[in-house]
């Protein structure tokens, strides 16, 4: 029916614990001692901070996937392009503090270049980079996307050709001539802003960026699919040629939602890069692209708290079990997906509804 | 604790798992060794196996956890430069020891690492002096073929840097490059034999692993024998041969620090500890087992950074770096390196192999002894009197 | 293209002959099978039309290229005076003011019947005004109003695709309604409709008569009878018109009764 | 193979037990100064006997062994043969391989083929012929002429001549280097270029390379003709090329055209099964090695079988324990699948190891056949194309010809239907299942004569199958065989001229443009069906 | 022939059959009849086997087949016309006939008999194209077809006559009455269109809400009270 909050009162108020607690950890961390009761590893802080963004970016594949049904096998690309465009500021943040101690990136000195290709010119203004965070993936979505649901290319050959999309760009950034760094990427950053980038404060702040980042998302994506639009998506996704008959153009709507979902992604490859430190064309490949998917799946799609309980959960136990059991952990992740398919259907989110409907 | 714990962080699981594995297995078996001698100062070394499955940002996480969660005291590990490249800043914010075995294509030098795989200088450039010289085939075209990534990228630029300073023309070398991965060199093996046709020619590889095979395999088919064209590559190794019929690349070769067909009584030690041990540890054809280079390295990194905590009487990360300068060791390949006081790289002999039907090499050309690593390759301009930390 | 294209101002319909539709010589080619044969037809601003004939006729085919679901292969449609059909798509022939109930109910399954009817009302449909939409509660009248008529009031939180097969029909006729098109297109409405239903939906079609034009295409000779009552009505035949005329030419048409009725 | 064609060396060089080798001729072999040990073999070739022949096989064959002591013993088996007496005898203690390297091997192959081209047997003479084509000196010309007094043979005459003719390019008598010119006017030998052209290029003082203007001329006209042969030669050769990467393109995404394109499951695991078809030639290959070492080249008939049978197991499996749980939610499958494919791995991983396996050619798969003067096709390509055919053409015949294919058209379109006219719709899911991954499973035979055998071997190929199926259109196989072997054919023509990097580049980049053209793909549905 | 004992469906936690019985004899023709969204499809389903009852017993010729999948019932001799025909889109007329033989073996199993032909001409023309690019009308007389192709013991029939011209309407009237007449079959028909269903059926059963409001013989179908449950 046409709903009038956002959320329910007990979704807010357990959406409000959740940022409260994770905006805690880094705070905790910097404020008691290591052996304190009450410390938090900054092992631990980074960790969180790195899955904060694969949420965002799962989130923004929902909005296509979950709600337009448009299968996205590309998202690795807006991804990397917003790391990218955020790494060149990283990049020429280093100043001459670089192996060869030059003006340009080691790799630029490498290749002999003596000045800036075109395409990095203004990146040392770190606004300009987060405009190009933004610009970057949008404008491709845009493009690509408009060519693509002009032609009404739907179903799998849209995922195929989202996935050829980021397959080619990811060779295009591999050649060290493309003038990116080849498949080393962008390295050793060392500050942002003059901050140090390895600075406990440093860290801390892009924690807390992050994590609004992805609250901030998060309602904005639920004000939109609670929205009449919302509706006009899902019938997009169930049936596209019903809704044309009833006056719609769907071209816009999945435009606006597919780019929409592009930019969300560049932006959290964008608070990304610094927390890891590398961004490289790997991030292109269609693996990685169908892992985010994974993701979305796992946690429940078309439920957009789903996807983020989705990358937390893949991602904390893909972490967990490379270390403690190193040559059995695709055994076990493997069996997580099948079984997830199998006996939860909705993803981890319909498990959650499936209980609360029990109970009432 | 009564332990001392080291990192191992190799890649159990995608891309190059098929490289790392072994690499993760001789450092347990080295670890084992240590301990069956009693440790380091007194303690045992307890191994801290992860799985960074082949993704570079997940190799910076697990770095992190080995040292700021574990707590190991040294990291041995990573085999591409992207995967070095990316745990760096956390050695270095964290001040602690990586220990790299493989060869690589210089540019670097960092003093939280240890470099215990060649330089340039000791493997492109001496193979291709080889292929030049008589006895090489007095080669006078190139065909420079890689991978497209920054290892390959970077080594030609350093070998056509080189090759003009020996009046090599333009003309005459083909620098081509394939994707991650590539299966079909019918094309390329086409191209080589149609540049071949120019004047005596060999093809320097720089290709990664898994396109080796189709590779050697399209080669053999296309009637290209070594006696024609021969090819040297800077990444097929023992390990590598295990998954390809030999027969038709008799007698192309390899360069490396090490070879498993070396005669020596430290090697033959080293290789029957190895088999023993792949046995022991029921690993998988462990009755075919090979040594090879970066397992070299990774034995001899190993006992250097033991050899150098014994010295420094500690494992605090700046006493060991002090301690490791100088550092020596009797090697499987016959020499005793030594680990350079100066830009923590390891003096290492060159050897060129040929490649037998039984898929291990013999010893063609070696240098005298062991050769200084020049991490920053003069070939590359404004590399000059940057050889130093 | 700009955000603009395609949506023609819903006032430009220009009916000064009297026509709201014409479909001249149109002729629709399936690989060498002729589904429309230079077929001619035209319907009066408030008229009520039925169309008749047997199946594979090409009747759901005509309606099809009125809608822009399929470009004739020769002809031309217009809709008004201007609005050549051929050359608009699918939802700018929609805004322009035709709807269409198919033959098979075509409904959004996975929403509620209220949510089909809200995204069938006439409205913006662009996307901004689609995102900061707000039903009024003027419209939430309509909706209910709509909701009693298709008598799934009720039901309006229902899934739409929980509905039995005549339900079905009746909330795609409630979703025409919404969107108050100026020509609406009825194909097979009353098909597997209760005889009861069947008298109701005759009734609405005539309180409609005269406030929309309508086309209806039925094989139930009772309810055809019944709305078309003085009206044309047209016999499709191999693609082509056979017959025209009231009810009862017709129904006595020799060909007809050969081709369609039988004996 | 190699020791036969020694054998009939051996006998056609007049097997009079020749009292050996002169042991100063063999000595320098032994040693260290690679000069001598080059002019060593160089003399032992102009002995032009039994001995010398068997002696540079063996080198080249590294079945040369030395006792510390300098004595050379050629080793077979259990036996040492000595070339200075002719006395075969058991092995002397410490003997070593002797250290031969390419220079060397390629010394001894020019000294064999030069002797060869007298030897009776037509194939040994061909051969030599062929590799003489690709060097040839001045000096070996009265070698040649001697040999083309003797030849007969339609095929070897004319190739000697032109060896003949390449040999006298050098010659000093202008005379003769015309008639070489002109008589090589009708030669496809690429090596030839770079003498001819020297012929057109001045010195730096200004004076031709070239003294004599008639040969000059002669030269420019036979450098055109070869230009264009070779022209055409490099097209057909790319041609073949884009068939044959067609064919492989085809075999790897034949089962998921399948699996994916007829029952719509997203089958990540497409590519493990592929792998798993490879391991299995492997493992046939293994059994053969060890139970039927005589028949080890023909394993790859047994793997067909095996592959199939073993791959098409593990998809049933599957498809009981995971799959069926899935049908009508296609997009849930990626996820399974790719759990799956997760699992197979690493099983394949702990099972045979991280790393790569051998799968070898066998012999009669090795090599390959040489056209048009240059282009050399080799035999598995050649065999996988054949094998490509057949399997197309029996899949196509399974699912349009017979009652089965019509069974499984009809589930994957209506399973629910298919159930209420009386299919068995979970059978007919286990055996489309089961037959789509047997098809991958024969597909990972192919690719084993290709490349690695490893636990990655089918993440390599899993974008391309999908690209291949969805490029064709989802559920048409004339449409999969089009698109793979539209997308070989456009790799391999611009492979050469963009480079393998860009050329893919390219070929994504055309594949999103062709998609924008036809949105259902190359054979896309048209019409109310297609709904 | 048929027993259908006392069966109940549910759909989630909506009632859908309460307690539905009839019995059908071989050679006759019932006609199940209602107001829209009682549950008559919901119970033809059932009987096929395509939904699960959640109580009940359905048997055929004395063998109780309450528990077994679709195609073993079609194999036991049911042949199902569902509401929304259901054709194969992408088989061609051809092949969606000999979908109809799946329950035959044999030479059986690949000819399709003339007799359809006759019924359905546009068929034979036809014979080639894609089953989903037919008009409505073609499609459901497909369907028909398809159904008695498989000379089933039982065949239920979903609203046949939807969207069919009147003369095949009559057509379908005859054959129904022909396959009656035959003996050899026993006809569940369920049927909007009144008069049809009167014209053809020996016996009737009204649903109402999932519930058996009436049922008789063909004699009392025209009774006010009948018609009542029918009205609006
Ligand atoms: N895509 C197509 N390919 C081939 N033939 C087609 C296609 N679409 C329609 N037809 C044929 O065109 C003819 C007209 O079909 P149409 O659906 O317009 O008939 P109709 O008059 O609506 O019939 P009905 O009363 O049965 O609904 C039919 O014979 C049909 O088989
Ligand atoms: N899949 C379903 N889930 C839940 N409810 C359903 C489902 N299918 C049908 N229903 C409901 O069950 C009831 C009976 O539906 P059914 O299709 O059997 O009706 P019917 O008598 O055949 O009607 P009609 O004459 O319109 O075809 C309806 O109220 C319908 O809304
Ligand atoms: N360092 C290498 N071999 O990538
Ligand atoms: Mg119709
Ligand atoms: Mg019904």
């Amino acid at each position: 029916m046409t709903h009038t909050s956002l959320f329910s009162r007990r979704a807010w108020s357990g959406i409000a614990t959740l940022v409260v607690v994770l905006a805690a950890l880094p705070l905790l961390n910097l404020f008691f001692a290591d052996g304190h009761a009450l410390h938090v590893p900054s092992y631990m802080v980074s960790l969180i901070g790195k899955f904060m963004c694969y949420a965002l970016a799962a989130l923004a594949l929902d909005m296509v996937w979950g709600y337009a049904g448009i299968l996205s096998l590309g998202h690795g690309v807006f991804f990397a392009l917003g790391a990218y465009a955020h790494g060149m500021y990283l990049m020429r943040a280093i100043g001459r503090d670089g192996v060869y101690q030059s003006d340009l990136p080691d790799f630029m000195v490498f290749l002999d270049w003596k000045t800036y290709p075109w395409f990095w010119s203004a990146t040392d203004s770190f606004w300009y980079c987060i405009a190009l965070v933004v610009l970057v993936p949008g404008v491709l979505a845009f493009v690509f996307g408009f060519f693509a649901f002009r032609s009404r290319i739907k179903g799998v050959y849209f995922s195929i050709i989202t996935q050829a999309m980021t397959y080619a760009f990811m060779l295009l950034f591999f050649r060290n001539n493309t003038g990116f760094g080849g498949n080393n990427g962008f390295t050793d950053f060392k500050r942002i802003l003059g901050y140090s980038i390895s600075a406990p404060g440093t860290k801390a702040t892009l924690y807390l960026v992050t994590l609004a980042a992805l609250a901030g998302s998060l309602v904005l994506c639920r004000w939109i699919v609670q929205s009449k639009l919302g509706r006009v998506l899902q019938a997009v996704r169930d049936s596209e040629s019903r809704l044309m008959f009833i006056g719609y153009n769907p071209l816009w709507f999945k435009l606006f939602v597919w780019t929409l979902s592009a930019v969300l992604c560049g932006i959290a490859g964008a608070l990304y890069v610094p927390q890891v430190g590398i961004i490289n064309p790997s991030e292109m490949s269609p693996a990685n692209s169908i892992e985010m998917v994974i993701w979305a799946a796992v946690g429940g799609r078309g439920t957009l708290v789903g996807p983020i309980i989705g990358a937390f959960t893949v991602n904390g136990l893909k972490s967990w079990f490379t270390g403690a059991f190193p040559n059995l952990w695709l055994f076990a992740l493997g069996l997580i997906f099948i079984l997830v398919t199998r006996y939860l259907p909705q993803g981890i989110a319909g498990l959650a509804a499936r209980w609360r409907k029990e109970q009432a | 604790a009564d332990t001392i714990k080291v990192g191992i962080l190799h890649s159990l699981s995608g891309t190059m798992a098929i490289s790392e594995t072994s690499l993760k297995d001789v450092a347990l078996m080295t670890i084992d060794e240590i301990n069956a001698k009693g440790g380091v100062l007194g303690k045992k070394l307890e191994a801290v196996v992860v799985d960074p499955a082949s993704n570079w940002p997940l190799f910076a996480e697990k770095a992190r956890g080995l040292i700021a969660q574990d707590k190991v005291s040294v990291v041995f590990g990573c085999w591409t430069s992207v995967s070095r490249k990316s745990v760096l800043p956390v050695f270095k914010e964290l001040n602690s020891l990586l220990f790299y075995p493989v060869q690589y294509e210089g540019e670097e030098l960092e003093k939280n690492v240890f470099y215990t795989g060649a330089a340039p200088n000791q493997q492109a450039i001496p193979a291709v002096q080889y292929l030049m010289s008589k006895e090489g085939g007095g080669a006078k075209r190139f065909v420079l073929l890689g991978t497209d990534y920054v290892y390959p990228r970077t080594t030609n630029k350093i070998l056509r840097a080189y090759l003009k300073s020996k009046g090599v023309k333009d003309s005459d070398i083909d620098e081509v490059y394939t994707p991650f991965g590539h299966s079909d060199y019918q094309t390329i093996v086409a191209n080589i034999k149609k540049f071949s046709a120019g004047g005596k020619t060999a093809v320097i590889s720089t290709i990664n692993g898994d396109s080796n095979v189709p590779f050697y395999k399209e080669l053999g088919n296309a009637g290209l024998k070594a006696t024609d064209v021969p090819v040297v590559a800077f990444s097929v190794g023992e390990e590598e041969l295990r998954g390809v019929d030999t027969k038709p690349l008799l007698g192309h070769l390899a360069a490396w620090n090490y070879f498993e067909s070396v005669k020596n009584p430290v090697n033959t030690e080293f290789i029957k500890k190895w088999k023993a041990y792949a046995v022991a540890k029921k690993l998988p054809n462990a009755n075919t087992v090979v040594t090879n280079d970066p397992m070299e390295a990774t034995y001899v990194g190993i006992h250097m950074w033991a050899q150098a905590v014994e010295k420094a009487k500690s494992t605090d990360t700046d006493k060991v770096i002090a301690a490791m300068a100088g550092q020596t060791f009797k090697a499987p390949s016959g020499f005793t390196l030594t680990m350079d006081p100066t830009n923590h790289h390891l003096h290492k002999p060159v050897f060129i192999g040929e490649i037998r039907p039984d898929g291990q090499f013999s010893v063609v050309w070696k240098t005298p002894g062991p050769v200084r690593a020049n991490p920053w390759s003069p070939y590359i301009p404004g590399n000059e009197g940057k050889q130093k930390l | 293209m700009s955000a603009n294209d395609g949506r023609v101002a819903l006032e430009g319909l220009d009916t000064t002959h009297g026509a709201i539709l014409y479909l001249e010589e149109i002729t629709v080619m399936f690989d060498g099978f002729r589904a429309l044969n230079k077929l001619s037809l035209d319907i009066s601003v408030g008229e009520l039309r039925c169309i008749i004939g047997p199946n594979g006729a090409g009747k759901t085919t005509m309606m099809d290229v009125i809608t822009g679901k399929t470009r004739p292969t020769s002809g031309t449609a217009f809709f008004g005076q201007t609005m050549d059909l051929s050359r608009m798509t699918e939802y700018q022939i929609a805004h322009a003011g035709i709807g269409r109930k198919f033959q098979r109910p075509t409904i959004f399954e996975q929403h509620t019947v209220f949510e089909n009817l809200e995204l069938a009302m006439k409205t913006d449909k662009r996307v901004r005004p689609t995102l900061f939409a707000r039903l009024s509660s003027e419209q939430h009248g309509k909706i209910a109003e709509i909701l009693t008529l298709i008598r799934l009031n009720g039901n309006e939180s229902r899934l739409a695709g929980l509905l039995s097969h005549g339900q079905k029909q009746w909330l795609e006729i409630g979703m025409l309604l919404m969107q108050e098109p100026q020509l609406i297109l009825l194909d097979e409405p009353v098909a597997g409709m209760s005889d009861a239903e069947t008298a109701r939906t005759a009734e609405l079609l005539n309180e409609l008569r005269g406030k929309h034009s309508i086309m209806v295409v039925e094989h139930d000779m009772a309810f055809v009878t019944e709305i078309a009552q003085q009206g044309v009505v047209t016999v499709l035949h191999e693609g082509s018109v056979l017959a025209q005329g009231t009810m009862a030419q017709v129904q006595s048409d020799e060909r007809v009764i050969e081709v369609y009725l039988g004996r | 193979m190699l020791r036969k064609l020694f054998l009939i060396v051996c006998l056609g060089l007049a097997c009079k037990a020749y009292a050996g080798i002169d042991p100063a001729l063999l000595a320098p072999l032994t040693g260290d100064d690679p000069d001598a040990r080059v002019e060593a073999i160089v003399k032992i070739g102009a002995l032009a006997n039994a001995d010398a022949t068997r002696l540079l096989t063996a080198l080249k064959n590294d079945a040369l062994y030395a006792t510390p002591d300098g004595h050379l013993y050629i080793v077979d088996d259990d036996n040492a043969y000595d070339p200075a007496t002719g006395a075969t005898g058991p092995l002397p203690e410490g003997l070593d391989g002797l250290m031969v390297n390419n220079r060397l091997r390629g010394a001894a192959d020019d000294a064999l083929s030069a002797l060869k081209l007298f030897a009776p047997d037509r194939a040994l003479r061909l051969a030599a012929a062929t590799e003489l084509q690709k060097s040839v000196t001045l000096a070996q010309a009265p070698l040649i002429e001697k040999a083309l007094t003797a030849e007969n043979d339609a095929e070897i005459r004319p190739m000697l001549q032109l060896v003949a003719a390449t040999a006298n390019l050098q010659s000093p008598d202008g005379a003769k280097r015309k008639a070489a010119v002109e008589a090589l006017a009708s030669s496809s030998n690429a090596n030839l270029r770079p003498l001819l052209q020297a012929m057109q290029t001045d010195n730096p003082d200004g004076t031709h390379v070239e003294p004599d203007e008639g040969v000059r001329v002669a030269a420019a006209h036979t450098l055109a003709a070869l230009d264009s042969r070779l022209a055409r030669t490099e097209f057909i050769g790319n041609l073949f090329y884009g068939i044959s990467l067609g064919s492989v393109l085809l075999l790897t995404a034949l089962g998921l055209a399948i699996t994916f394109g007829l029952m719509g499951i997203i089958n990540m695991a497409h590519g493990e099964l592929l792998m798993i078809g490879a391991y299995t030639t492997y493992m046939c290959q293994m059994g053969f090695r060890r139970f039927l070492p005589d028949a080890l080249d023909w394993y790859l008939v047994a793997a067909l079988p095996a592959a199939f049978i073993v791959t098409a197991a593990v998809g049933v499996a599957l498809e009981r324990t995971v799959i069926r749980w899935l049908y009508g939610r296609p997009l849930e499958t990626l996820l399974a699948t790719w759990g799956i494919s997760l699992i197979l791995m690493q099983s394949v991983r702990t099972i045979f190891g991280a790393q790569n396996v051998e799968v070898a050619n066998p012999a009669w798969m090795s090599g390959g056949v040489t056209v048009l003067g240059s282009l050399v096709l080799a035999y598995n390509r050649i065999a996988i194309i054949v094998f490509a055919i057949f399997v197309v053409t029996g899949v196509w015949l399974i699912l349009n010809k017979t009652r089965l294919g019509l069974f499984v058209r009809a589930v994957m379109q209506n399973r629910r239907m298919a159930g209420c006219v009386g299919v068995s719709t979970a059978k007919i899911d286990m055996m489309t299942f089961g037959l789509g991954s047997g098809i991958a499973g024969l597909g990972g035979v192919a690719l084993s004569q290709l490349g690695n055998v490893g636990p990655d071997l089918g993440q390599g190929y899993i974008v391309d199958s999908f690209m291949v199926v969805v490029l064709g259109g989802v559920g048409q196989l004339a449409g999969t065989v089009i698109a793979a072997l539209g997308l070989g054919e456009a790799n391999k023509f611009l492979e050469p001229v963009a480079g393998a990097v860009l050329a893919k580049i390219a070929i994504l980049i055309f594949i999103i443009i062709f998609i924008q053209k036809r949105p259902q793909g190359l054979f896309a549905m048209k019409g109310r069906s297609a709904e | 022939m048929l027993q259908v004992e006392k069966i109940n469906q549910y759909y989630g936690s909506s009632h859908t059959l309460r307690g539905v019985s009839l019995e059908l004899e071989r050679g006759k023709c019932m006609a199940l009849l209602g107001r829209n969204g009682v549950g008559k499809t919901t119970l033809l389903k059932c009987l096929m086997g395509v939904l699960p009852v959640s109580a009940g017993s359905v048997k055929l010729e004395g063998r109780d087949i309450t528990r077994m999948a679709p195609h073993q019932r079609a194999r036991a001799g049911i042949a199902y016309v569902p509401q929304g025909r259901e054709i194969f889109a992408r088989l061609t007329v051809e092949e969606n006939l000999l979908m109809g033989l799946a329950t035959h073996s044999g030479k059986k199993a690949s000819t399709i008999k003339g007799e359809v032909y006759e019924l359905f001409p546009v068929l034979k023309d036809m014979l080639h194209r894609r089953g989903g690019d037919l008009s409505g009308g073609q499609q459901q007389q497909l369907a028909i077809a398809r159904a008695l192709l498989a000379e089933p013991k039982l065949i239920i029939l979903d609203e046949p006559t939807e969207g069919i011209q009147p003369s095949i309407i009559k057509d379908i009237g005859n054959v129904v009455r022909l396959l009656r007449q035959r003996g050899d079959m026993a006809i569940l028909l369920c049927e909007q269109y009144f008069d049809f269903a009167h014209e053809l059926a020996d016996q009737f059963m009204v649903l109402s809400r999932g519930e058996v409001v009436a049922s008789g013989a063909q004699a009392t179908m025209n009774d006010p009270e009948v018609k009542r449950h029918l009205a609006v």
